[in-house]
């Protein structure tokens, strides 16, 4: 139809090809020039806010040696890159996936709710069990619930998504001021502190918690599930026409639930292994704006499973690069944002040569 | 008592009114800007940075028009002309406006300048009951009332409006008809942004005097959400500003009258009622600009 | 025929990548003529139109305007030079009404009030027998509508050299009457007209001159209609002649009907019926033409045949077991095939390749059970050449394809899968000439293999060449069902213009 | 500073030192943290003192990762200067033996281990002094409060600000609005407006950011007492009197205590809480305004005198919740433990606590 494709470049998930290394090279150079142009940009505006250029360099270069810099990226991957994904397999499906912010929320309120519930009384890994598996249930029926809305009435899945990020964050902060305060708090928004059994043990030697063999096992799950399964085949053609799955014997209902609610259940589990590997306690702002960079990181991946994951892990190594930024550079604690917002428009506007076709 | 709760409802709805405008007109051309929010902290800090360094509430005022023109400008330019999807880009510039008027601004945190304060309107402000709600109000109060006429007036009536209405329905037409839909996008977007950075700067100039980090907390995705709300209509968007800009003022006039109300409810409120509103709408035929359907479903 | 050229193509070229759309073409248009522009699917006819009116630059070669070089960089420029173009898809947008859109077509230096616009539609729609109403809704309008007031929109923009491409394909035998009756009045009134077409009747009827492409470059240019025969067209057109259809009409005998429709009825979305009460029986070795004019419950006639929405009342019995609606994939398990009325719609997945949908189709068949491409890409060839019809390799990815090319996928696969029923929807529209008798031929091989056929098309010709019976469909209701031995175009258009009541 | 001493020691024979503080606002936001900053900026020009400072780190791990970044820079000591980061702060002074890790919050409950201590002051006891100011200064008997959110800190200050009041008014209300934001300045000036038209004429705030705050209060011509921050230059003739942080010394005194390697064991190796009747408050009294008279200022710092030898406690009861129910009995006065468990509103204060 005529209007379809006027402002949108098709980034439907295209069949695998084969990769020839000179295009491939090719391929590269605008993406690299691209993300080169950002940093230039950066630094041009750092300057401007008389930050050192050698502090600049020095806050790029620094976490490269330092392991501390490593753990603290893999830490804050975890549920960047479980929630990256539940952008990424809804967005196969034809599906926008702009909640993952709420669902993360959902995630880790419904972890914290079933692990204050549970306390000591399960050992510890049925107890990570029990978690999970609530985060991963609040997510997915959050999110199940706004594919349902598009498929019987047909409300764009974006947009309540989206208002859904800011109704789950008032419903967090309803219970952290009100019922589920901690009597101990000083009336400080935060639940008790979860037993310590209820918390995930650490990787030997580090401060990683095994949250991230579970988050790297549960995405290769979803990696194969969306590329190499047949469930994964009928969200693509869903994804794909509609219409031409619907004709298929495709269920369009069930496609788009079930690759919605897996989404919002995986973004969910982000939120459960934030808060049981990590956190340990439920507050206010355990996950600003992480489920906002997980949704760019699926995008600028093209919500390519795999690069959604390796863009996820890019971003939080950013994330974490903030502190050198502040402390080496004397930058304001929010360039970070500028130095993400100009990357992610170098990698979407500038490096694709794809336009708009008319 | 009702008065005020009105008159306040107003002077707070036109934080949300202003962008709502811009959003509408933008999102009747096919784009959805998320970025609204980035705009109007450019807006607000542009505005406050203008005003210090001017003395000249009002220039900052225009400075803060420029700034969120500009913001909506650089949006457009990814979206319209190099083919970004429209809602990561919206939430890549709220990020880059967030940090970047965080970095800008940070000298001017705690730096206050006169606010403009209010206008009564001779004869019209001695009016029984509307008087004292409508024509009490500051001037940029009544800019938002010349606007809704305007906004109404630009997309019902005029030709302009027609190519607006077009583009947000069938791009190609458009072309085929020897117009540019993509700079009419590109351009409707930038007006857009311009009246979300006067919303901002009406914030920090017009109203309380003053930048502080993040200031519009949010107030920008309230008003893309009361375009939704209002189902793409002038009148719609502008009742539903007012009234969401109520939901906020009755929180503090009922307590300030030893109500208790549920705070965490009414900051909810605009959302939920905009999903019902949205699940209502979206079953009918016709909600939506076609090409904005079109390009929210697009990954 | 001497009267003055009004535009004149030379040597123009233009290619996309590796494909030389248009190779060196020349022709002219006069005033007062009607210039048939013919060709075979990709033969470059839309290509050429559109540097005509400015949409596409061309590569090389030249245009001229009553004499004197041009160059034409837009569509603006174009109308500004009193060209207009009437697109092969339509145009128009459903959200605004009439006058609206044809306002939107109106140089912009014109500043008129709406209520001048509105009224220089209704004196024009008077003049030219165009009738519309300007405040309606585009999207509450039937094709025909639509078209008239594309016309509307160039004449009002004041064309003297007026394109249609294939203006014809969407329309009824009468609405194609009323336009081509617009169309002498337009080339009465001096107007110089290209129309493009796939069908010989029509050329036949209007045209003066004709331009045949192939394969991007012009084989016929500039020739009197008159001096070149059928025969002699569709070898211009295809490169060789186009045999007859053969068929040995084989008697079944009597059955169960394979397919049958009891008393179904719909309601569309908008509260309007879609169908009402439709009933009728395909027996094996039968093809059951539906003939009506398009929107008249054609789309939701093969729904419900296919399962893809349920009747609200009534049933769909296959093999004479009720079958429940709303599931496409038991409809598909019982034997029941497909080809949708528009492919790219309903059948084309962006990105994949001929052979994900060949596999796609295959496990919605119950031919298979998994998705695997290789296998399925093996097969698809195996298929294509046991159908014959041309098709792409298989690893292609079908969404690039032209519209014919990918009809001709779709019927490959449509052709080669075992079954019992076939719905077929509009085969061949929009297919050249070759693959069109070649697709009717694999009709009549399929009804000699035992399958019955529901056949919608609103070609009467091809209805009457490959039916047993054809029903009439209108506003919903089957108005009457003819044996093919009483079936002609007048008894036809008679029973689509009839309502249900009166028959 | 002078931390790239060759000598790597100052002249009075202490190690040099790198501090990093570690903030949860912009160091620039007139308020809170703005009073911290200024506190490190102090304690940077110390000889032989380094400090680093980053701001707007988020009550998540992302200040443990802040944290770890100062201590790879050098850092010894670390300030986390938000409630929020108290568990992050003790957790990461558990795992880094060899940091000095301070907490500004006051709360802690749990064991110190040896390289962890929280300080803190009584804010409260300020607000009871500029309630005197506020319930002089009102002519319609109607005070204005504007809270974030209802935590113990806030219910301290709200009751203090209101019992002060009392004290020279005892007809004063004290109208409470909540705005569920640390600094949204579109609700504060609604909630300015609000309260106004209500008939409030003096306003205090317990907000992150308070100058759209005052700035509304003086367009509405009503009077402020501030908050954190000296802010009378923005107020003008609105401006009453306010409280202010002043963390300088306490800084300086912890990083002091540090480098002679006594920390462990010291009296900030503990919940150290600082008061007027102690003379060690961190808070201090802010000019008084124009408008203040002397009679005012005479009843403020008679107040003042009282807290500091003791002879007088902002919570002398007996005092009463809005219900009836006694929240401090006859004889008794709240200490600071006791107020961390306020969960009432006093009697006179107009408005409710969200419930729990
Ligand atoms: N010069 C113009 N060219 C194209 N469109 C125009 C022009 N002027 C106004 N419009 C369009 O006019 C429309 C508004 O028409 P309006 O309802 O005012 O006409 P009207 O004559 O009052 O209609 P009605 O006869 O239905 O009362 C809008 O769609 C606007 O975009
Ligand atoms: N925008 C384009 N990009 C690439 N190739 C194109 C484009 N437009 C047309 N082509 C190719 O150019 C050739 C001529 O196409 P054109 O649309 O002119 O054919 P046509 O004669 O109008 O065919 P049909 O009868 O199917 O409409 C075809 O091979 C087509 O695939
Ligand atoms: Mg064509
Ligand atoms: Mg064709």
């Amino acid at each position: 139809m005529t209007a379809a494709a006027s402002t949108q470049t098709a980034s439907a998930p295209r069949p695998r090809f084969s990769i020839n290394p000179v295009t491939a090279g090719k391929r590269a150079i605008r993406p690299i020039l691209s993300v080169a142009a950002a940093l230039a940009v950066f630094a041009a505006l750092a300057l401007a806010q008389n930050a050192p250029l050698s502090g600049i360099i020095e806050a790029f270069t620094i976490g490269l040696n330092n392991p501390n810099f490593w753990q603290q990226t893999v830490v804050r991957a975890v549920p960047l890159m479980i929630a990256a994904v539940g952008v990424a397999i809804p967005a196969r499906a034809g599906l926008v996936n702009v909640g993952a912010e709420g669902q993360l929320i959902a995630g880790s309120v419904a972890a914290a709710g079933v692990g204050l519930l549970v306390g000591s009384a399960f050992p510890g890994p049925l107890s990570w069990l029990v978690c999970a598996v609530a985060g991963m249930l609040a997510g997915g029926v959050v999110a199940g619930f706004c594919a349902y809305l598009r498929v019987r009435v047909n409300a764009p899945e974006a947009v309540t998504t989206l208002l859904m990020n800011f109704i789950l964050l008032d419903v967090m902060l309803f219970l952290l001021y009100q019922p589920w305060k901690d009597p101990n708090g000083s009336g400080q928004p935060q639940t008790r502190p979860l037993d310590p059994a209820a918390m995930l043990p650490m990787l030997p030697g580090t401060r990683i918690s095994i949250a991230i063999l579970v988050a790297l096992a549960v995405c290769g799950f979803a990696w194969w599930l969306a590329t190499r399964t047949d469930w994964g085949f009928r969200i693509t053609v869903a994804g794909g026409n509609p219409e031409a799955a619907v004709r298929s014997g495709i269920s369009i209902t069930k496609t788009s639930v079930q690759a919605m609610a897996l989404g919002g259940g995986l973004a969910g589990l982000g939120g459960a292994l934030n808060l049981i590997g990590l956190e340990g306690q439920l507050r206010p702002d355990i996950l600003t704006s992480f489920g906002f960079i997980a949704f760019l990181a699926a995008f600028v991946a093209r919500s390519n499973i795999l690069g959604s994951l390796v863009a996820a892990f890019c971003f939080a190594a950013l994330m974490v690069a903030s502190n050198p930024l502040q402390l080496r550079a004397g930058l304001d604690g929010s360039a970070v944002y500028v130095l993400l917002g100009l990357a992610c428009l170098a990698l979407t506007a500038l490096a694709s040569t794809l336009r708009t076709t008319r | 008592m009702i008065e005020i709760l009105l008159a306040g409802a107003i002077a707070t709805g036109t934080a949300i009114l202003l962008p709502a405008l811009g959003e509408l007109l933008t999102q009747r051309a096919g784009i959805t800007n998320l970025g609204t929010e980035g705009a109007m902290l450019a807006g607000a800090l542009t505005g406050v940075i203008m005003g210090i360094s001017t003395g000249s509430p009002w220039l900052g005022i225009g400075a803060g028009i420029l700034a969120g023109a500009a913001v909506a400008a650089l949006f457009a330019w990814a979206v319209v002309f190099r083919g970004t999807n429209q809602l990561a880009t919206g939430l890549i510039v709220w990020f880059l406006l967030f940090g970047l008027t965080s970095m800008f601004g940070r000298e001017y945190n705690g730096q206050v300048l006169p606010p403009i304060g209010k206008l009564a309107i001779p004869g019209l402000s001695d009016l029984p009951f509307v008087g004292s709600i409508l024509f009490h109000q500051s001037p940029i109060v009544y800019l938002g009332f010349a606007l809704i006429a305007g906004v109404w007036w630009l997309l019902t009536r005029s030709r302009v409006g027609l190519l607006i209405r077009a583009t947000g329905e069938r791009p190609l037409v458009v072309a085929a008809a020897g117009n540019r839909p993509r700079l009419i996008q590109f351009l409707t977007t930038t007006l857009g942004g311009g009246l979300s950075g006067l919303g901002g700067s009406y914030l920090s100039v017009g109203v309380v005097g003053n930048w502080s980090n993040n200031m519009t907390n949010g107030y920008g995705f309230i008003a893309v959400t009361v375009v939704i709300f209002a189902a793409w209509r002038t009148n719609w968007a502008t009742v539903g500003s007012y009234l969401f800009g109520a939901a906020i003022t009755f929180a503090s006039q009922l307590q300030a009258r030893g109500f208790a109300v549920n705070q965490y409810l009414l900051d909810a409120l605009p959302y939920l009622l905009t999903l019902v509103v949205l699940v209502v709408i979206s079953s009918q035929r016709k909600a939506a600009p076609e090409a904005l359907n079109a390009a929210l479903a697009a990954r | 025929m001497n009267a003055a050229v009004l535009l004149e193509v030379h040597g123009l070229s233009k290619s996309f990548g590796p494909v030389h759309a248009n190779d060196n073409v020349s022709f002219s248009i006069r005033a007062g003529e009607v210039h048939a522009l013919l060709g075979e699917n990709g033969a470059g006819k839309s290509t050429l139109v559109k540097q005509l009116y400015g949409v596409y630059q061309p590569d090389s070669g030249e245009i001229t305007l009553a004499g004197s070089p041009t160059r034409i960089d837009s569509p603006a420029t174009a109308r500004a030079q009193g060209i207009g173009l009437v697109f092969q898809d339509m145009r128009l947008i459903p959200a605004l009404t009439v006058w609206e859109n044809i306002a939107l077509n109106l140089p912009s230096t014109k500043r008129q009030k709406p209520t001048d616009i509105k009224a220089m539609i209704v004196e024009a729609s008077a003049k030219w027998g165009l009738p519309v109403e300007p405040n309606a809704l585009v999207a509450d309008l039937s094709v025909g509508e639509w078209q008239r007031i594309e016309l509307l929109k160039v004449l009002l923009a004041g064309a003297n050299v007026l394109i249609l491409d294939e203006p014809t394909s969407v329309l009824t035998p009468s609405e194609v009457g009323a336009l081509f009756a617009v169309l002498t009045d337009l080339r009465a009134a001096g107007v110089g007209i290209v129309i493009i077409t796939h069908k010989l009747r029509e050329v036949r009827e209007i045209a003066d001159r004709v331009t045949v492409l192939r394969g991007g470059k012009t084989i016929v240019s500039d020739v009197p209609a008159d001096t070149l025969t059928d025969p002699e067209l569709i070898e211009a057109m295809v490169g060789r002649s186009v045999p007859a259809l053969e068929s040995s009409r084989t008697q079944f005998p009597p059955s169960l009907p394979a397919i049958e429709l009891a008393a179904a009825s719909l309601t569309r979305r908008d509260g309007t019926s879609a169908l009402r009460s439709v009933s009728f029986r395909v027996h094996p070795g039968e093809i059951l033409g539906i003939a009506g004019v398009a929107g008249n419950g054609q789309e939701e006639l093969v729904d419900v045949l296919t399962g893809v929405r349920a009747a609200e009342d009534g049933d769909v019995m296959l093999n004479d077991h009720v079958v429940p609606g709303g599931q496409p994939g038991g409809f598909k398990a019982r034997g029941v095939i497909s080809v949708v009325p528009d492919p790219v719609r309903q059948f084309v997945v962006p990105g994949m390749s001929i052979a994900q949908h060949a596999a796609l189709w295959e496990v919605a068949h119950g031919e298979h059970t998994s998705y695997a491409t290789k296998a399925a890409a093996r097969r698809f060839t195996e298929r294509a050449a046991a159908v014959g019809l041309p098709v792409a390799p298989s690893h292609r990815v079908l969404e690039e394809l032209s519209g014919g090319n990918i009809q001709r996928v779709l019927l490959t696969l449509a052709f080669s899968t075992p079954g019992s029923v076939l719905v077929v929807s509009y085969p061949t529209r929009g297919l050249d000439v070759a693959t069109t008798r070649d697709t009717r031929q694999r009709l009549l091989e399929a009804r000699e293999r035992g399958l019955a056929i529901v056949l919608v098309s609103e070609d009467l010709d091809e209805l009457l060449e490959v039916s047993d019976r054809i029903a009439v469909l209108n506003e919903g209701s089957i108005t009457g069902i003819l044996d093919r031995s009483d079936a002609d175009r007048a008894a036809l258009g008679d029973l689509m213009t009839r309502l249900v009541e009166a028959a | 500073d002078d931390g790239n001493a060759s000598d790597g020691s100052t002249p009075n024979g202490a190690d040099d030192i790198t501090v990093g503080v570690v903030m949860v606002g912009s160091v620039k936001d007139a308020g809170y943290n703005e009073a911290v900053a200024v506190a490190a900026e102090e304690l940077d020009k110390v000889d032989g003192v380094t400090v680093l400072t980053a701001d707007q780190i988020p009550e998540n791990n992302s200040v443990t990762d802040t944290m770890q970044s100062m201590v790879d820079q050098g850092a010894e000591v670390i300030f986390a200067t938000s409630y929020g980061y108290m568990s992050y702060a003790a957790d990461f002074a558990k795992a880094n033996p060899e940091v000095t890790v301070l907490h500004q919050g006051g709360l802690w409950e749990e064991e110190f281990p040896e390289n962890f201590g929280t300080y803190w002051s009584y804010p409260y006891e300020l607000f009871g002094l500029g309630g005197i100011a506020a319930g002089d200064a009102t002519e319609s008997n109607k005070l204005g409060f504007i809270y974030a959110f209802p935590i113990s800190q806030t219910i301290g200050n709200v009751n203090a600000f209101h019992l002060g009041a009392q004290k020279t008014n005892p007809d004063v209300e004290t109208y409470l609005i909540n705005t569920s934001d640390w600094c949204d300045p579109v609700k504060q000036q609604d909630a300015v407006s609000a309260l106004v038209s209500q008939g409030v004429d003096v306003l205090s705030q317990h907000q992150d950011c308070q100058s759209t705050v005052i700035q509304s209060a003086v367009q509405a011509g009503a009077k402020v007492v501030g908050y954190h921050h000296d802010a009378s230059d923005i107020a003008g003739e609105a401006w009453l009197t306010g409280s202010s942080w002043n963390w300088a010394p306490v800084f300086e005194d912890i990083v002091t205590t540090v480098q002679a390697g006594e920390f462990a064991g010291s009296q900030y190796n503990d919940n150290w809480l600082g008061s007027l009747a102690d003379n060690n408050s961190t808070m201090t009294l802010a000019e008084f305004g124009p408008s203040v008279s002397d009679e005012t200022k005479a009843k403020i710092e008679d107040g003042l005198q009282g807290l500091k030898d003791g002879t007088e406690s902002v919570f002398a009861g007996p005092i009463y919740c809005q219900d009836g129910s006694v929240l401090v009995a006859e004889g008794h006065s709240a200490t600071y433990a006791d107020v961390n468990g306020f969960n009432c509103l006093v009697e006179g204060i107009v408005g409710s606590l969200p419930s729990n």
